[in-house]
């Protein structure tokens, strides 16, 4: 316990963005005035600046597996407002990267979504280079899209040509098909910034908590599967 | 149809001062005007008796009542226990106590007409 | 038509008084101080280090008392108590100790303020937990150089200090804010932070009321820099622990939620108060004071250092609570209107 | 026309009295809890009868406890209840006497002189003289009377109540009664004869055979009508509280207690009230300029059926206008038992009370919410426990429910109910045998209120006596001027003046002072007072500090840590409960033995030193 403790403490203060991020807040409360996800969730981005200023470990540890910091859409508006040029939104990319890394995130519903993220999102990027495809968006798992989706999604190469868009083809244009050239340098890049071992993280966590949830195969191993089924469906409490 | 959880509309926390519900508050301040000297400073909710014991926050009560977030009030008033340290300690001599009887007495008759309607 | 020397009596030979009786001796007039303690300077004597620069007091003083040096026609009379002041003819003549009688034209009140007795709140436990002090202990501590400790000698690892001790609060019947003890506070945790890095500092406050030129930058100095902590809460109790460590318990108001901590040294922001020298003016009814027991100005705008008796001046903190630089600011106003009085007086003793 | 006729107004009135009376007096007995009831018939058959016709007499016709206040308040309502008393039953004798019988017309003995116009029978004369003599009496009651509404002060009273319309008719006929029949009897005296030295000195100054003859009649008709009015108003205003009182006088008697809730025994105790205003001088709401909430009015309004909560809480519970109520109403239960209705509807059920860790010790320390804002009691306490080397629990040290008085004094009977079952769970589990409070706030409630079989419930002072009657706390007296300052609570409220008392004068220099034991100011800090602002209650703060600066004490010392830190703020002398007194006292001790050359650090060292 004390380990990860010590351990949040050097991550917090080796990241840039959080010695930048964090400037001595004095509460004023406009960045939670503007926050969109603040106006909806139970959510203050000045509140949880206040406890990573606290210093208090444990109650930063607390922030690391709640729910809390996955509410921030990241969309940056607390920066250009804050009078003491703080920004609660790096700060909490840095409670975001040392949740992953510590496995803190599989303590809390939307934490574990990390899961869903990264093998939604993380292989198709991997595999194909777009975070998100047409081809992903199956009509039989999107009805709320309707008919005109259902009719587009099996007609696709025709209609994305009148658009001007250039479908899964080999050269340039929109929603191409990456080149293997291409996807390699991307990969050495993610391999590089640390992203695949975060990915490898986040994969590893989620099985403990997998095992640890006795979501598990006839072999006791971790169901993966079974796992992903189950944090796609996992209720918010209440809000 | 199905129901689609990014369709389900939440309901937003802000607190809107044009649908205002100002009945206790209106009611609260009629037969106690000290309570308009609050200025939150928590000396009330440090030294409760009741804090102690359970969530209670009296200063976040008064709050509420000035924000017109009445619809917990009534429940939350209920965990006061009247042992009056809190009108001890206010630097601004707000009599706490009769404020929580009032609150009481009022949300009681609020909640009877809702009733009625 | 040659100018008549006029005598001025002054009142306290704080910075106040001291500051308007060399201005005043240095416009012609006859002037004695007249100071109850054995040396002056008043209140700043205890003090360690102003804000916002850390200057020492000290230059301060002797600086004014040098000046007064130049000035033959300016004499001090110390260890004398005031004991009633009647006015006569336009003349005002003070007895004091010794059967001491002074006459003067004009009089300067510059009697300073009385440091508010914690004691009152005792639910804070000053007077009866060891390490309960007030930032006056503080500064004296300060001052004699000494490493600050606990009572039993050991470095404290935790202090608090409690904003609003007797100002702001009706309980002990002042509500008005005493202004000066915020920044009082934000210095002094500066101060113990440089000397003791290792100690974890809290302010619990109500509001911080840092008003004053460059306050701000100190407290940005001190989350910064020092990492003390700002909490918004009034503290409710503190009990002694059986280690003789004080637990104290407030409300985060910021975060709604209540907090509990174990400190080994609590430092009180007391304010300031009315002099109880005040009730020996206004009980023979020759000046007013206002709702706080401070002496009431003529006209709170234009006129704030003149009572509501002609003739009889104030200076300083026995008007309201100020700081050491607003102080000397206040003591130069009071001396410019002290000589429009006695220019009045001559003009008009001439025409007669 | 019969010209007997004119007795109708009295007959008719003294009938729908009864009638009214009779019902309301079956109302009220029928109503008892069968318990009650049991007691009622019990008294009735025992000796407690005797009891309640001797209070009947002294208080209903003699007025013992008025007369106690002040003796022309005493007098005037002596002459007018005893006077007319004593005018029916030597009226009804002189008729028997003069009748020769026993079966007269009930309203002869009281127009006797209208109709029994000059004749003879034996003892006539001395009858007409004691009649006279009689009347003069009550006459003098009714002068006072008037002139009270005057004279205030010549009654001891600063305030007396306001009259209601129903009071304003019975007062207005009950004064008319006694100068009507004088003139009646004073106008057929002087005609035929039939008075005596006042009567008939008054017909011949104020009639002539003609006008005495012509007004006769008018003028008996008038004091029938203004008796027959007293009548018919009586039962809607306040002087029901004649035939009320003496029901109460047998209930109380017969063991009947106010309850927490209203039953008939409440009515008829508001009932009973006579709305003297006695209870208004007491009242120290009055230093603070609130005029309307006091006992008199709030027992009104009851009745009235239109008491507020403003006036019903706005009261401090002090107790200080039942010590001289003429009638012994328990007015501060029956304000208490009229809160607990007000408040029924909401009622807290404090479900986030759970079983809390219990520890087994020999004595509890309850300190109570407030105390903990007076850190100097609980150091001294904690120092005498050790001092006695007790074995002991402080219960209430980190967090603990309320005791529940505070409720109770705000009418949450059944909120309190709960704290109190919950804290007797974890007394109980304890095991403890002594239960030691320092608050009187507390200790009332401990007392009263919880069943703690096996535990003691003591109170400091208790406490404290003991350990100095068992020699185990020595104390010097301080060369200090003490006004000890009873707390509402422990005082009126429990019943405890004399053991603080014993140990202050252990301690110091106790002096004794005019308004104190049950006559004692209260602080104006009162939990009972759930209105009153804290400016109202700096005035009675102020104006019981300034009573005590005239004795020119120089301790303060109080038992409750709510008058503590009430008084505190004053700076012209030092206030202290009673623990820290008798520490310092004994620090005082020690002190003195070391002068004499003894070498002790501390109280054990100086035992041994002591037994050795």
């Amino acid at each position: 316990m004390q380990h990860i403790e010590t351990l949040i403490k050097e991550k917090l203060n080796s990241d840039i963005r959080f010695v930048e991020g964090l400037n001595a807040c004095m509460n004023c409360g406009i960045c939670t005035a503007i926050c969109p996800a603040a106006e909806f969730y139970d959510y203050d981005p000045r509140t949880m600046l206040t406890i990573v200023q606290s210093g208090n470990l444990q109650k930063i540890r607390e922030l690391l597996e709640s729910d809390t910091i996955w509410y921030c859409g990241q969309c940056m508006s607390c920066k250009t407002r804050c009078p003491r040029h703080n920004c609660p939104g790096l700060v909490i990319s840095v409670l975001r990267k040392i949740s992953q890394e510590t496995g803190a995130f599989t303590q809390s519903r939307m934490g574990r979504q990390q899961y869903l993220l990264r093998k939604g999102l993380g292989n198709a990027l991997l595999n194909i280079g777009y975070s998100l495809h047409p081809s992903f968006i199956k009509p039989a798992d999107h009805p709320e899209q309707g008919p005109v989706w259902q009719w587009i999604f099996e007609n696709a190469s025709e209609i994305y040509k009148t658009v001007g868009a250039n479908l899964d083809e080999e050269g340039p244009g929109v929603l191409r098909k990456i080149d293997k050239e291409a996807m390699t340098e991307f990969r050495a890049i993610f391999e590089e910034t640390g992203c695949l071992e975060l990915f490898r993280l986040i994969d590893q966590y989620s099985s403990i908590k997998a095992l640890e949830l006795g979501i598990t195969n006839e072999a006791n191993q971790p169901d993966m599967d079974q796992y992903l089924h189950f944090i796609e469906n996992e209720q918010e409490t209440s809000y | 149809m199905n129901e689609f959880a990014h369709l389900v509309s939440r309901p937003s926390r802000q607190i809107d001062y044009q649908t205002f519900d100002n009945r206790l508050l209106a009611y609260v301040l009629r037969y106690e005007p000290s309570f308009l000297t609050c200025m939150s400073c928590g000396g009330c909710t440090a030294t409760c008796s009741a804090g102690k014991l359970t969530d209670f926050n009296i200063r976040r009560i008064g709050l509420m009542l000035r924000r017109g977030q009445t619809d917990k009030l009534a429940a939350e008033i209920d965990k006061c226990m009247f042992c009056g340290k809190c009108s001890l300690v206010c630097p601004r001599d707000v009599n706490i106590r009769n404020v929580v009887l009032l609150i009481k007495k009022e949300s009681t008759r609020l909640h009877a007409e809702n009733q009625k309607v | 038509m040659e100018k008549e020397q006029k005598h001025v009596a002054v009142i306290g030979a704080g910075i106040a008084g001291l500051h308007t009786a060399n201005l005043l001796a240095q416009s012609g007039h006859k002037v004695t101080i007249l100071e109850k303690e054995k040396y002056p300077g008043g209140h700043l004597n205890q003090w360690h280090h102003l804000f916002p620069d850390h200057s020492s007091p000290e230059w301060i003083i002797s600086g004014l008392l040098d000046e007064q040096l130049q000035f033959d026609h300016l004499k001090m009379i110390s260890s004398t108590e005031i004991t009633s002041i009647e006015k006569n003819n336009g003349h005002f003549a003070i007895n004091a100790g010794n059967e001491l009688r002074i006459y003067a034209d004009a009089v300067v009140i510059s009697t300073g303020f009385k440091l508010f007795d914690a004691r009152q709140k005792e639910e804070y436990g000053y007077g009866l937990f060891k390490n309960v002090i007030t930032s006056a202990d503080l500064e004296q501590s300060l001052k004699s150089g000494q490493p600050l400790t606990t009572a039993s000698g050991k470095t404290p690892s935790r202090v608090a200090f409690i904003h609003c001790i007797g100002s702001r609060d009706a309980k002990c019947g002042n509500t008005y804010c005493s202004k000066v003890c915020c920044i009082t506070g934000v210095k002094q945790a500066l101060e113990i932070s440089e000397m003791l890095p290792e100690t974890e500092i809290f302010c619990f406050y109500m509001d911080l009321r840092l008003y004053g030129s460059k306050f701000d930058d100190l407290y940005l100095q001190a989350q910064k820099k020092h990492k003390i902590q700002f909490i918004r809460g009034r503290l409710s109790e503190a009990a002694e622990t059986h280690d003789k460590r004080l637990q104290i318990k407030a409300e985060d108001t910021l975060s709604g939620r209540p907090l509990r901590m174990e400190v080994d040294m609590i430092v009180l922001l007391a304010g300031m108060e009315k002099n109880e020298a005040h009730q020996m003016f206004s009980s023979t009814k020759l000046l007013e004071l206002d709702e706080h027991g401070f002496f009431k100005s003529k006209n709170i705008q234009l006129t704030r250092n003149e009572t509501t008796q002609p003739g009889i001046f104030i200076a300083g903190t026995c008007i309201c609570p100020m700081s050491v630089n607003e102080t000397i600011e206040n003591a130069g106003a009071a001396s410019i209107l002290v000589n429009r009085y006695l220019e009045h007086q001559q003009l008009t003793n001439h025409h007669e | 026309m019969n010209e007997k006729l004119f007795v109708i107004p009295f007959v008719a009135g003294m009938a729908l009295l009864f009638i009214i009376l009779i019902v309301k007096g079956y109302k009220w007995i029928s109503s008892l809890s069968k318990i009650d009831r049991l007691r009622l018939i019990n008294a009735l058959k025992s000796r407690r009868i005797l009891q309640s016709a001797k209070d009947i007499f002294m208080e209903c016709l003699i007025h013992r406890r008025i007369f106690k206040k002040n003796m022309v308040l005493g007098y005037m309502h002596m002459s007018l209840a005893f006077g007319w008393f004593l005018l029916i039953v030597v009226g009804h004798l002189e008729a028997f006497v003069a009748e020769k019988s026993l079966a007269v017309p009930f309203y002869l003995p009281i127009f006797f002189r209208f109709f029994e116009t000059g004749k003879e029978f034996a003892g006539s004369k001395i009858f007409a003289a004691l009649m006279d003599l009689l009347l003069l009496f009550v006459l003098s009651g009714v002068v006072l009377a008037w002139s009270k509404r005057f004279y205030k002060r010549l009654f001891g009273m600063r305030r007396t109540t306001r009259l209601q319309y129903g009071d304003q008719i019975a007062m207005t006929a009950l004064w008319l009664i006694f100068p009507l029949r004088l003139l009646a009897e004073s106008a057929t005296a002087h005609q035929f004869n039939n008075g005596s030295f006042i009567t008939q000195t008054a017909g011949s100054l104020f009639f002539n055979s003609n006008t005495a003859s012509t007004l006769a009649l008018p003028l008996w008709a008038a004091y029938s009508l203004a008796l027959g009015s007293f009548f018919v108003a009586l039962p809607y205003s306040r002087y029901m509280h004649i035939p009320t009182e003496m029901l109460f006088i047998i209930f109380k008697n017969a063991g009947i207690k106010l309850k927490k809730r209203t039953n008939s025994f409440t009515e008829l105790a508001i009932y009973s009230c006579s709305r003297c205003g006695i209870c208004l001088d007491n009242c120290q709401l009055n230093n603070a300029g609130i005029k309307n909430t006091q006992s008199v009015y709030v027992l009104k309004s009851i009745r009235n059926k239109n008491i507020d909560d403003e006036q019903l809480f706005n009261c401090l519970l002090c107790g200080k206008c039942q010590v001289d109520c003429p009638v012994g109403i328990d007015l501060t239960s029956l304000r208490i038992t009229q809160r607990i209705e007000s408040t029924l509807q909401y009622n807290a059920s404090y479900a986030y009370l759970e079983n809390q860790a219990t520890t087994k010790a020999g004595l509890i320390y309850f300190a109570g919410c407030m105390t903990h804002l007076t850190p100097r009691i609980i150091q001294s306490m904690q120092h005498l426990f050790e001092l006695a080397g007790e074995d002991y629990w402080f219960l209430d040290k980190e967090k603990a429910p309320c005791c529940g008085r505070p409720l109770m004094l705000a009418g949450q009977y059944d909120a309190a109910a709960k704290l109190i079952r919950n804290n007797t769970t974890q007394i109980i589990a304890s095991g403890a045998k002594k239960l030691v409070v320092s608050c009187p706030i507390c200790y009332k409630v401990f007392k009263e209120d919880y069943q703690l079989p096996g535990v003691e419930v003591l109170f400091h002072a208790e406490y404290i006596l003991r350990l100095m009657n068992a020699g185990l706390l020595k104390t010097a007296p301080l060369q200090k001027r003490i006004i000890y300052h009873d707390p509402c609570e422990l005082g009126r409220g429990s019943g405890m003046y004399e053991i603080p008392r014993e140990v202050v004068k252990n301690s110091g220099q106790l002096i004794r002072i005019k308004n104190e034991q049950e006559h004692s100011l209260c602080c104006g800090g009162s939990l009972g007072n759930l209105k009153i602002s804290q400016a109202e209650r700096n005035l009675i703060r102020d104006s019981a500090i300034n009573e005590y600066l005239s004795y020119q004490p120089e301790y303060l010392v109080t038992a409750c840590p709510l008058c503590k830190k009430t008084f505190a703020r004053n700076r012209n002398m030092v206030v202290m409960d009673l623990a820290e007194l008798v520490l310092e006292a004994s620090d005082e001790f020690i002190k003195r033995k070391k002068l004499k050359g003894n070498k002790v650090t501390n109280i054990r060292e100086l035992e041994t030193l002591i037994q050795s």
